[in-house]
C-alpha cells in the first residue's frame, strides 16, 4: 500500500547552514505520526518543506503516491493536505465562524466562485457549523477571531486546518502555551478530528505524544535517528542519549 | 445606511433652493482654473474681468443693467467645468467666458451647443478670451461661441510677419511640445515662411515631450549649432520658461518668438536672462508711445488693485466693451439679440480697433512683437522688467487674418 | 556628438540632484518602512525658505540654513504625525504622507503665491564658465556638481565612520534588530527622518534656482523619487546612487534621440506614418523611468542593489 | 439532532434580520432615489447629484481593492478612464448607426464600460497582482504614469488633449428616455448607480468576496486552505477594474467626454481621497465619502480660495485620527444609541463636539486671513461682521485661543473616554 505521505532524501539549507541533511520518513495511511525533537532541530522547516511553504534543495515529498515537493502551497493543500501553524495563523478581522468558512470553502467546490451568495450555499454553511461544533467552538461562532482568548485561537487554529477535509493533516505544536486543562481538550479535539485520517505533528509536550501518536520520528540536527513506536522510542537508547534524557523517564 | 439617507436628503433640500436671477444684473460666468497650479493663469484674467465690469458698470451699465462676474473654479478639467457651466446657468448666467486649456474650450463649446439645441428659449453664449485652437473657428465654429483673442494661426502670422521684415533672420528653429498644439504651431510657422519669406531656411524643427523636460540644453545645444537667427515656439508654461531660461544660460542672444512668454513668473524667472531673448505676440504692448492716458491710467489701476499680476488680459476689457456695445446695438441683452449685434461689430480697444468677424465669430484687432526689457513704464512680475515694442513690432488687423472655413449655422 | 556631451554633462548634474533627494527617501524608507510622498515638498520647501533667506542675507547662509529649517520640520512631522499615524500599518503611514504633500503645496502657495519666484542664481556663481561647442557653459552648474560630490562624501563619511552611521546602517537592514540592542529607535526614526528631510532640502536650494522655484516642483519630482528609491533597492544607498545616475542620463539623453519606433522596430513591418511608429524615443523619455520602475518589481522586486524585498 | 439543526441555524442571520440588515437599506436605498427627483431640485443640482452617483459606484469599486483587498491603488482611475473612452467610442458608433451598433440603446453604455474595464483589469492586473502592499502601490503607479502618457500620444484612441465627446441624444430610445435634459439622466444614473451599489455589495457577499478579505488579513493562511492569493487578487482586480469602467460608462454619458486626463494620478488620487475619508472598512463608507468629496470638490470652492486646503487638512485629520472614516463616526454614534449606552458618553461627546467647533473656528479664521493675506487685494475676512485683518488682535486671538482650549478639550474628553 502506499504510505500516505513519503520522503526520499529530503534536504534544505538555507545558504551554508544545512537545516534538513536528508530525511527519509513514510507515514501510513490512518497513522498518527509525531515528529519530536530539540528547539532548531528543524522539525517547523520540515513542515514548511511538505505543505509547500519552502522549496526543498532536494529531495522529494510524496503525498499518497503523487510528488508534491516543488507545488505550490495551494496546489498541495487541494491534494488533501492541511497544515497548522505554530503561532496562531488565522484571519483575525474576520468572525470565527467566517475563519472556519474559508477552510471549508474550496472541499466544497467554491473554487473562485464569485456567482454565488455565500450565505445560501447550504452544505457550507452546515460543514461550517459542523466543525464549529466538533471543536467547540459554536457558541463563539460570530466572535471576531482577534477577540478569542488564546486556547480559542489555538482551536480554531486547528479548525481552519481540518475544515476543508484534508486526508492528510499536519499539526505544528497545537498545544503549545495551553494550560493542562486546555491541553487535555485539545487532545481530545485532536484525537476526534483525525480519526480515519493521517496525521503528522509536532509537539514538544511529551504527554500528548506518548499519547497520541502510533509512531514517532526523532530528529535531531536535521536528520531523523529513530522511528518507531512510542515503546520502541523510549527504549532507544540512541534517542535517550541524543535527546531525551531524563524527560522522558517524566512523561512516561 | 439610514443616516446617509438622512444626510443626503437634507443635504438635497437645502441645495433646491435656487438663487433666482435678478433682473436688473447680467451674470456672466467666468469658468476658469481658480485654484492650483493652473490659477496664476485663471486669477488674472478673473481679475480683468471684474475690474472690466466695474468700469463698464460706473458709466452706467450695459443698457442700465449691471454686469456681474460670477468666479466658478473648474480645476482645469473639462468635466469639472461642465458641473460649474450647469451651475452657471442655473445661476442664471447666459454668458460664459472661459479661455484656459483648448481642451476645457472644446469641452465648453460642445456642451453650450447641446444645451442651446436641447433647451430652446435659454441660450447660453460663450465669450471664448485665449483658448487658441483655429478649429474654434474654423470646421468646428459655432454660432454660440465667439473668440476674443487671436488664434495659433493669426499670432503666427504676426510671428512670422516681423520675421519676414527682418532682413538678417535667414534661418529659423522651431521647437514645440509634441503633443496637436505644437504641431499644429510649427506647421503653420513652416508654411507661412513659405510663402512669405521662401529664402529663410528652416533649419531645425523639433517636437519634445510636454511638460517633463528638466534640462533644455542638449535642445538649446542643437539650436546654436544649427546657427539659427530665430526661434520659433509654441511652448507654455514651464516648458517655455525653461526653453528660454538654457538659452540664456548658454549665452545665447537671439530672438525666441512665444505665444506666452508673457504668462506671469516667466520673466521673474528669468530675470536679465530675458532681456533681447524673450519675445512675445500678443493684442497688448503697454510700454508703446501713442496711448490713451485713460488705457495707461487702467494699466496702473490693475496694478495697485491686484498687485500679485500685471495688466496681461487686455481682450477681458475688448471682450466686455464689445458686449456692451453690441447690447446697446440690438437694444435687448437677450444672447441672440447679442450675438446677432456682435457680428460684424467694432470697437476702439485701448491698442486699436477690434472686429468682430460675422461669419466665424473671430475678433480681428492688431498684434504687436514685444520683447523684454529695463527701459519700461510698466514693469511686470514685480521686476524691473517689461514688454517693449519692438522695432517692426505692429502687426496690422489684416496682416494678422486669416481665412475661415467657418460654414456658421444661425438659429432663426 | 556636441548634444550627446551636452546630454551627458546635464544628466551626472541632474542624477546628483536626484541622489540627493532620494538618498534621504531611501533611508527613510529602508528603514521605516515609509514610502515618504511628501518626500518632494521637502525638496520645494527648501527651495522657498532658500528664496526668501537669500532675500534679507546671502544666497550662502540659505545654502547652510535652508536645509536645517527643513530638516526640522520634517522632525516635527514625524514627532507629532507620523509617529501618531504608525500604529495603524504602512498603508496609513503612507496616506499621511501623501495629504501632507497636498498641505505643504496649498501653504507654500499662501506664502509665496501660485507662480515662480525669482529665484536666482548668487551674482559670484552667476557667469559662464567655459565655452563647449560654442555654447556658454554657467558656473552655477559646476557649483551643483561640487555640492553634491561634497553631501556624497559627508554622507558616505558619517555612515561609515561614525558610531552614529554604524546604528543607522544595522537599522536600514535590520530595523528590528536595532531596538533590541537598547538603542532609542523612536530618536533614531527621528533624527533620520529630519536628515533625509535635509538632504532633500539641500537638493531644493541648489537645484531650485537651476530649475524653476514654483509651487509645482514638487509634483513634478514626486513620482521620479519614487522610481529612484524602488528601482535602486531597499537600504542601498550605493543602489539609490546607480539608479539615481541611470535615470539622469537616461532622461536626458533619451530627449536627444530622434529616432521613432519605426526607425527600431521598421523590420518589424511598423511603418513610419502609423500611430506607433510615429513615437520617437526623445517623446519616451518621460515614460522610460515608469517603466523601468514597473519591469523592476516585477522582474527584480529587490531593485538594482537591495537587500530585501520592497 | 433537531436541536443540532436549530443551533446550526442560529448561527446565520435569521430571514428577519436578513432582511432588517441587507434588504431595507437597499430599499431604502431604491426609494431615495426614486423620492429626489420629488424635491424638484435644480438642474445643477442634479447634474451634482449625477456625479455623485458616478463617483459612489468608483468609490465602491476602489474600495474593492483598498478596503476589501488590502491593495493601495494610486491608478485606479486607468479603469475608469478606459471603461469611459470605449463608452464614448461606442456612443459614436451607434451615433453613426449602421447595422448591430444601431440597435444599441446609450441606456447601456455602463455595460459596455464594465467590459471595457474588466479587460483592462486583466490585462493590467496580470503582472501588477503578483505581489500586493507597497509594491503593488508603486506598481500601479508607474501603470497610471504610462496609461496617462499613452492616452496624449494615441489621439486616434484618446483624442488627444481635447479628449473625445459623444452625443448621448444619438440611437434608439430607452423606456422612453431620450436622455437629453439632465433629470433624464438623473434616472439613467439612478438606474446604474443602484446597480452598481447592488453589485458591489453583491460581490461582498460571494466566496471571492469573502476571500479577499481574507487574503488582506492573512494572505498566507489563504494558500494553505486551498487558495492562490495571487488569483484572488488578480481576480478582485479584474472586478475592481470592471466596476470602475462601469463608472466610466456612467460618466461617458452624463459628461459626453473624456479625455486624457481622466486617465491621470490626479483623479486616482482623489477617488483614493473620498473613499478613505468616507471609511474603507464599511461598505457604506465609500458612498459617503463620494458624496462629501463630490459636493465639497464642485462647491466648496464657491465659498472659499482655500477649498483645497480645507480638503487637504480633512485628508490628514481623517487619516491621523479617525482610521475608520466618516462611516465610522455615524456607526459609532448609531451603535452607542442602539445600546443605550448615551447616558454615559453624551458629557464627554458634547466636550468633544465644542473642542472640535473651537479647533475649527481657529482653522477657519486663520486659513481664511491667510489666503486673503497671500492674494493681497487688501480682502478682509469677515465673518459676522467683525473685520479681521492681519494687524487685528482679534484675528490673532480667534487663530489661536479657540485652538488651544480646542485641543484641551478633546484631549480632555479622550482622557475621559480612555476610562
Amino acid at each position: 500500500m502506499t504510505p500516505a505521505l513519503e520522503l526520499t532524501d529530503l534536504r534544505k539549507s538555507f545558504g551554508p547552514a544545512k537545516i534538513i541533511q536528508g530525511v527519509d520518513l513514510s507515514v501510513g495511511k490512518g497513522e498518527r505520526h509525531a515528529i519530536i525533537g530539540p528547539n532548531g532541530a528543524g522539525k517547523s522547516t520540515l513542515f514548511n518543506l511538505i505543505s509547500g511553504r519552502f522549496m526543498p534543495s532536494s529531495g522529494e515529498v510524496r503525498l499518497g503516491g503523487e510528488l508534491i515537493s516543488g507545488k505550490k502551497p495551494y496546489q498541495i493543500n487541494r491534494m488533501g493536505l492541511s497544515r497548522s501553524f505554530q503561532v496562531s495563523n488565522i484571519f483575525t478581522n474576520m468572525t470565527v465562524r467566517e475563519n472556519v468558512r474559508c477552510g471549508v470553502l474550496y472541499s466544497m467546490g467554491y473554487g473562485y466562485s464569485f456567482w454565488r451568495n455565500i450565505g445560501n450555499l447550504k452544505e457550507v454553511s452546515e460543514k461550517t457549523a459542523h466543525i464549529l461544533d466538533e471543536v467547540g467552538l459554536l457558541e463563539k461562532a460570530n466572535l471576531p477571531a482577534a477577540l478569542l482568548p488564546y486556547a480559542d485561537q489555538r482551536t480554531l487554529e486547528i479548525a481552519i486546518t481540518i475544515a476543508g477535509g484534508a486526508d492528510v493533516i499536519l499539526l505544528d505544536e497545537p498545544t503549545a502555551g495551553m494550560s493542562h486543562s486546555e491541553t487535555d481538550r485539545a487532545v481530545a479535539l485532536i484525537e476526534k478530528a483525525s480519526k480515519g485520517k493521517t496525521l503528522l505533528i509536532v509537539e514538544h509536550d511529551m504527554g500528548v505524544v506518548f499519547n497520541l501518536a502510533d509512531r514517532i520520528s526523532v530528529l535531531v540536527y536535521g536528520e531523523i535517528i529513530a522511528t518507531g513506536t512510542p515503546e520502541e522510542i523510549r527504549g532507544d537508547a540512541k534517542v535517550r542519549e541524543a535527546y531525551l534524557g531524563e524527560e522522558a523517564e517524566d512523561a512516561a | 445606511m439610514k443616516s446617509t439617507v438622512k444626510a443626503a436628503l437634507a443635504a438635497a433640500v437645502s441645495l433646491c433652493a435656487v438663487t433666482a436671477a435678478q433682473a436688473d444684473t447680467i451674470k456672466m460666468a467666468f469658468i476658469d482654473p481658480l485654484s492650483g497650479a493652473m490659477a496664476s493663469s485663471g486669477e488674472p484674467a478673473y481679475q480683468s474681468f471684474i475690474l472690466a465690469a466695474e468700469h463698464i458698470n460706473a458709466n452706467g451699465g450695459v443698457n442700465g443693467n449691471e454686469i456681474e462676474i460670477l468666479g466658478l473654479d473648474n480645476k482645469i478639467s473639462p468635466k469639472e467645468s461642465l458641473v460649474q457651466l450647469q451651475k452657471a446657468i442655473d445661476q442664471g448666467a447666459r454668458y460664459i467666458l472661459q479661455g484656459n486649456g483648448s481642451s476645457v474650450a472644446s469641452a465648453i463649446i460642445d456642451a453650450v451647443n447641446k444645451h442651446n439645441q436641447r433647451n430652446p428659449g435659454e441660450e447660453v453664449l460663450f465669450f471664448n478670451y485665449a483658448a487658441v485652437t483655429p478649429a474654434f473657428t474654423n470646421e468646428a465654429c459655432s454660432f454660440w461661441h465667439f473668440r476674443f483673442d487671436a488664434h495659433a494661426d493669426m499670432k503666427m502670422n504676426g510671428i512670422t510677419d516681423w520675421v519676414a521684415k527682418r532682413d538678417d533672420i535667414k534661418k529659423v528653429y522651431l521647437i514645440g511640445q509634441d503633443y496637436v498644439f505644437g504641431e499644429a504651431v510649427a506647421a503653420a510657422a513652416e508654411s507661412q515662411l513659405a510663402e512669405k519669406r521662401p529664402d529663410i531656411e528652416i533649419v531645425g524643427n523639433e517636437l519634445h515631450p510636454l511638460a517633463k523636460v528638466k534640462d533644455f540644453t542638449p535642445y538649446v545645444q542643437k539650436i546654436i549649432s544649427s546657427e539659427a537667427d530665430a526661434v520659433i515656439t509654441g511652448n507654455w508654461g514651464q516648458d517655455m520658461t525653461l526653453l528660454v531660461k538654457a538659452a540664456a544660460d548658454a549665452g545665447q542672444e537671439i530672438p525666441y518668438l512665444t505665444f506666452y512668454g508673457g504668462s506671469s513668473g516667466a520673466v521673474a524667472t528669468l530675470g536679465e536672462g530675458a532681456v533681447g531673448t524673450l519675445f512675445q505676440v500678443s493684442e497688448l504692448a503697454a510700454n508703446q508711445e501713442g496711448i490713451s492716458d485713460e488705457q495707461n491710467a487702467l494699466v496702473a489701476e490693475y496694478k495697485e488693485r491686484f498687485p500679485d499680476y500685471d495688466y496681461y488680459y487686455h481682450r477681458a476689457f475688448v471682450t466686455l466693451e464689445m458686449f456692451d456695445a453690441a447690447a446697446e446695438k440690438a437694444g435687448s441683452i437677450d444672447p441672440i439679440d447679442v450675438a446677432y449685434a456682435l457680428e460684424g461689430l467694432s470697437v476702439e480697444g485701448g491698442y486699436g480697433t477690434a472686429t468682430m468677424r460675422a461669419e466665424d465669430h473671430q475678433v480681428q484687432q492688431p498684434l504687436f512683437i514685444t520683447t523684454v526689457s529695463p527701459d519700461v513704464t510698466f514693469p511686470v512680475d514685480n521686476t524691473d522688467l517689461g514688454w517693449a515694442l519692438v522695432e517692426g513690432g505692429v502687426i496690422s488687423a489684416e496682416a494678422a487674418m486669416e481665412p475661415t472655413t467657418c460654414e456658421m449655422e444661425r438659429p432663426e | 556628438m556636441e548634444t550627446l556631451v551636452f546630454a551627458l554633462l546635464n544628466g551626472v548634474i541632474y542624477g546628483l540632484l536626484l541622489f540627493m533627494l532620494s538618498s534621504g527617501l531611501t533611508l527613510i524608507f529602508s528603514m521605516m518602512g515609509v514610502l515618504n510622498f511628501a518626500h518632494a515638498s521637502f525638496y520645494m520647501l527648501g527651495a522657498y525658505l532658500a528664496f526668501t533667506i537669500m532675500e534679507g542675507t546671502s544666497f550662502w547662509i540659505a545654502l547652510f540654513l535652508a536645509p536645517v529649517l527643513v530638516g526640522l520640520v520634517g522632525m516635527v512631522v514625524e514627532r507629532y504625525g507620523l509617529r501618531r499615524v504608525h500604529a495603524q500599518g504602512h498603508v496609513a503611514e503612507l496616506l499621511f504622507t501623501f495629504g501632507l504633500a497636498y498641505l505643504i503645496d496649498e501653504v507654500v502657495k499662501i506664502f509665496w503665491g501660485r507662480t515662480a519666484v525669482n529665484y536666482r542664481v548668487p551674482e559670484l556663481l552667476d557667469f559662464p564658465l567655459f565655452t563647449l561647442y560654442g555654447a556658454q557653459y554657467p558656473a552655477y552648474r559646476i557649483f551643483i556638481l561640487f555640492v553634491a560630490a561634497f553631501m556624497l562624501v559627508a554622507l558616505w563619511y558619517l555612515l561609515k565612520r561614525t558610531r552614529a552611521g554604524l546604528i543607522i546602517q544595522a537599522a536600514l537592514t535590520h530595523p528590528h534588530m536595532v531596538g533590541s540592542l537598547g538603542h532609542n529607535v523612536p530618536l533614531i526614526f527621528m533624527s533620520v527622518f529630519g536628515v533625509g528631510c535635509a538632504l532633500a532640502g539641500l537638493a531644493g536650494v541648489i537645484g531650485g534656482n537651476y530649475f524653476v522655484t514654483d509651487p509645482a516642483m514638487a509634483v513634478q519630482m514626486g513620482p521620479i523619487v519614487f522610481v529612484v528609491v524602488v528601482v535602486g533597492g531597499l537600504g542601498s544607498l550605493e543602489g539609490a546612487f546607480v539608479a539615481a545616475m541611470l535615470i539622469g542620463l537616461l532622461q536626458t539623453s533619451a530627449i536627444s534621440i530622434n529616432a521613432s519606433l519605426a526607425d527600431i522596430f521598421g523590420f518589424l513591418g511598423l511603418g513610419p506614418h502609423t500611430e506607433v511608429g510615429e513615437i520617437t524615443i526623445a517623446s519616451m523619455a518621460p515614460m522610460l523611468p515608469f517603466l523601468l520602475l514597473v519591469l523592476i518589481l516585477m522582474i527584480r522586486p529587490r531593485g538594482l542593489m537591495g537587500e530585501r524585498e520592497v | 439532532m433537531t436541536d443540532m439543526t436549530a443551533t446550526y441555524a442560529a448561527l446565520e442571520p435569521s430571514r428577519a434580520e436578513k432582511f432588517r440588515q441587507r434588504t431595507v437599506p437597499l430599499i431604502a436605498f431604491a426609494v431615495l432615489l426614486l423620492v429626489i427627483p420629488l424635491f424638484n431640485p435644480s438642474r445643477s443640482m442634479v447634474t451634482l447629484l449625477n456625479h455623485m452617483g458616478i463617483t459612489i459606484v468608483f468609490a465602491l469599486s476602489y474600495n474593492m481593492l483598498l478596503g476589501r483587498a488590502g491593495l493601495l491603488s494610486f491608478g485606479h482611475a486607468v479603469y475608469m478612464g478606459l471603461g469611459g473612452y470605449f463608452a464614448v467610442h461606442v456612443m459614436n458608433w451607434v451615433a453613426d448607426g449602421s447595422g448591430f451598433w444601431g440597435a444599441v440603446p446609450v441606456f447601456t453604455m455602463p455595460a459596455f464600460g464594465f467590459g471595457a474595464g474588466a479587460l483592462a483589469g486583466a490585462v493590467i492586473g496580470w503582472p501588477s497582482c503578483r505581489r500586493a502592499g507597497t509594491p503593488f502601490a508603486m506598481i500601479s503607479l508607474g501603470v497610471a504614469e504610462l496609461v496617462a502618457a499613452a492616452g496624449f500620444m494615441f489621439d486616434s484612441l484618446f483624442g488627444g488633449e481635447m479628449g473625445i465627446s459623444g452625443d448621448r441624444m444619438s440611437g434608439p430610445e430607452f423606456l422612453g428616455l431620450s436622455l437629453g435634459p439632465v433629470d433624464e439622466v438623473y434616472w439613467f444614473i439612478a438606474f446604474w448607480t443602484f446597480i452598481g451599489v447592488l453589485g458591489t455589495y453583491a460581490f461582498t457577499r460571494t466566496p471571492l468576496g469573502k476571500l479577499s478579505e481574507a487574503t488582506r488579513d492573512n494572505p498566507e493562511r489563504v494558500e494553505f486552505v486551498g487558495y492562490s492569493p495571487q488569483r484572488v487578487r488578480y481576480l478582485v482586480f479584474i472586478f475592481a477594474g470592471a466596476f470602475a469602467g462601469m463608472a466610466g460608462g456612467m460618466s461617458a454619458v452624463q459628461d459626453e467626454i473624456f479625455t486624457p486626463e481622466n486617465l491621470s494620478l490626479i483623479p486616482s488620487g482623489a477617488i483614493l481621497i473620498a473613499t478613505y475619508v468616507g471609511g474603507i472598512r464599511y461598505f457604506t463608507g465609500p458612498i459617503m465619502g463620494a458624496i462629501i468629496m463630490t459636493y465639497m470638490g464642485s462647491n466648496l470652492s464657491d465659498y472659499t480660495a482655500g477649498w483645497l486646503l480645507y480638503l487637504g487638512l480633512m485628508f490628514v485629520g481623517v487619516v491621523m485620527f479617525l482610521p475608520n472614516g466618516i462611516a465610522g463616526i455615524v456607526y459609532g454614534t448609531t451603535d452607542t444609541i442602539r445600546a443605550g449606552r448615551l447616558g454615559e458618553v453624551w458629557q464627554s461627546w458634547l466636550i468633544r463636539l465644542a473642542g472640535l467647533v473651537l479647533i475649527a473656528t481657529s482653522v477657519i479664521t486663520i486659513v481664511e486671513v491667510a489666503f486673503r493675506w497671500s492674494e493681497g487685494y487688501g480682502e478682509v475676512f469677515e465673518p459676522f461682521g467683525l473685520h479681521l485683518d492681519t494687524t487685528n488682535l482679534l484675528t490673532w486671538v480667534l487663530g489661536v485661543v479657540p485652538l488651544v482650549l480646542g485641543v484641551l478639550l478633546v484631549l480632555k474628553s479622550a482622557k475621559g473616554e480612555s476610562k
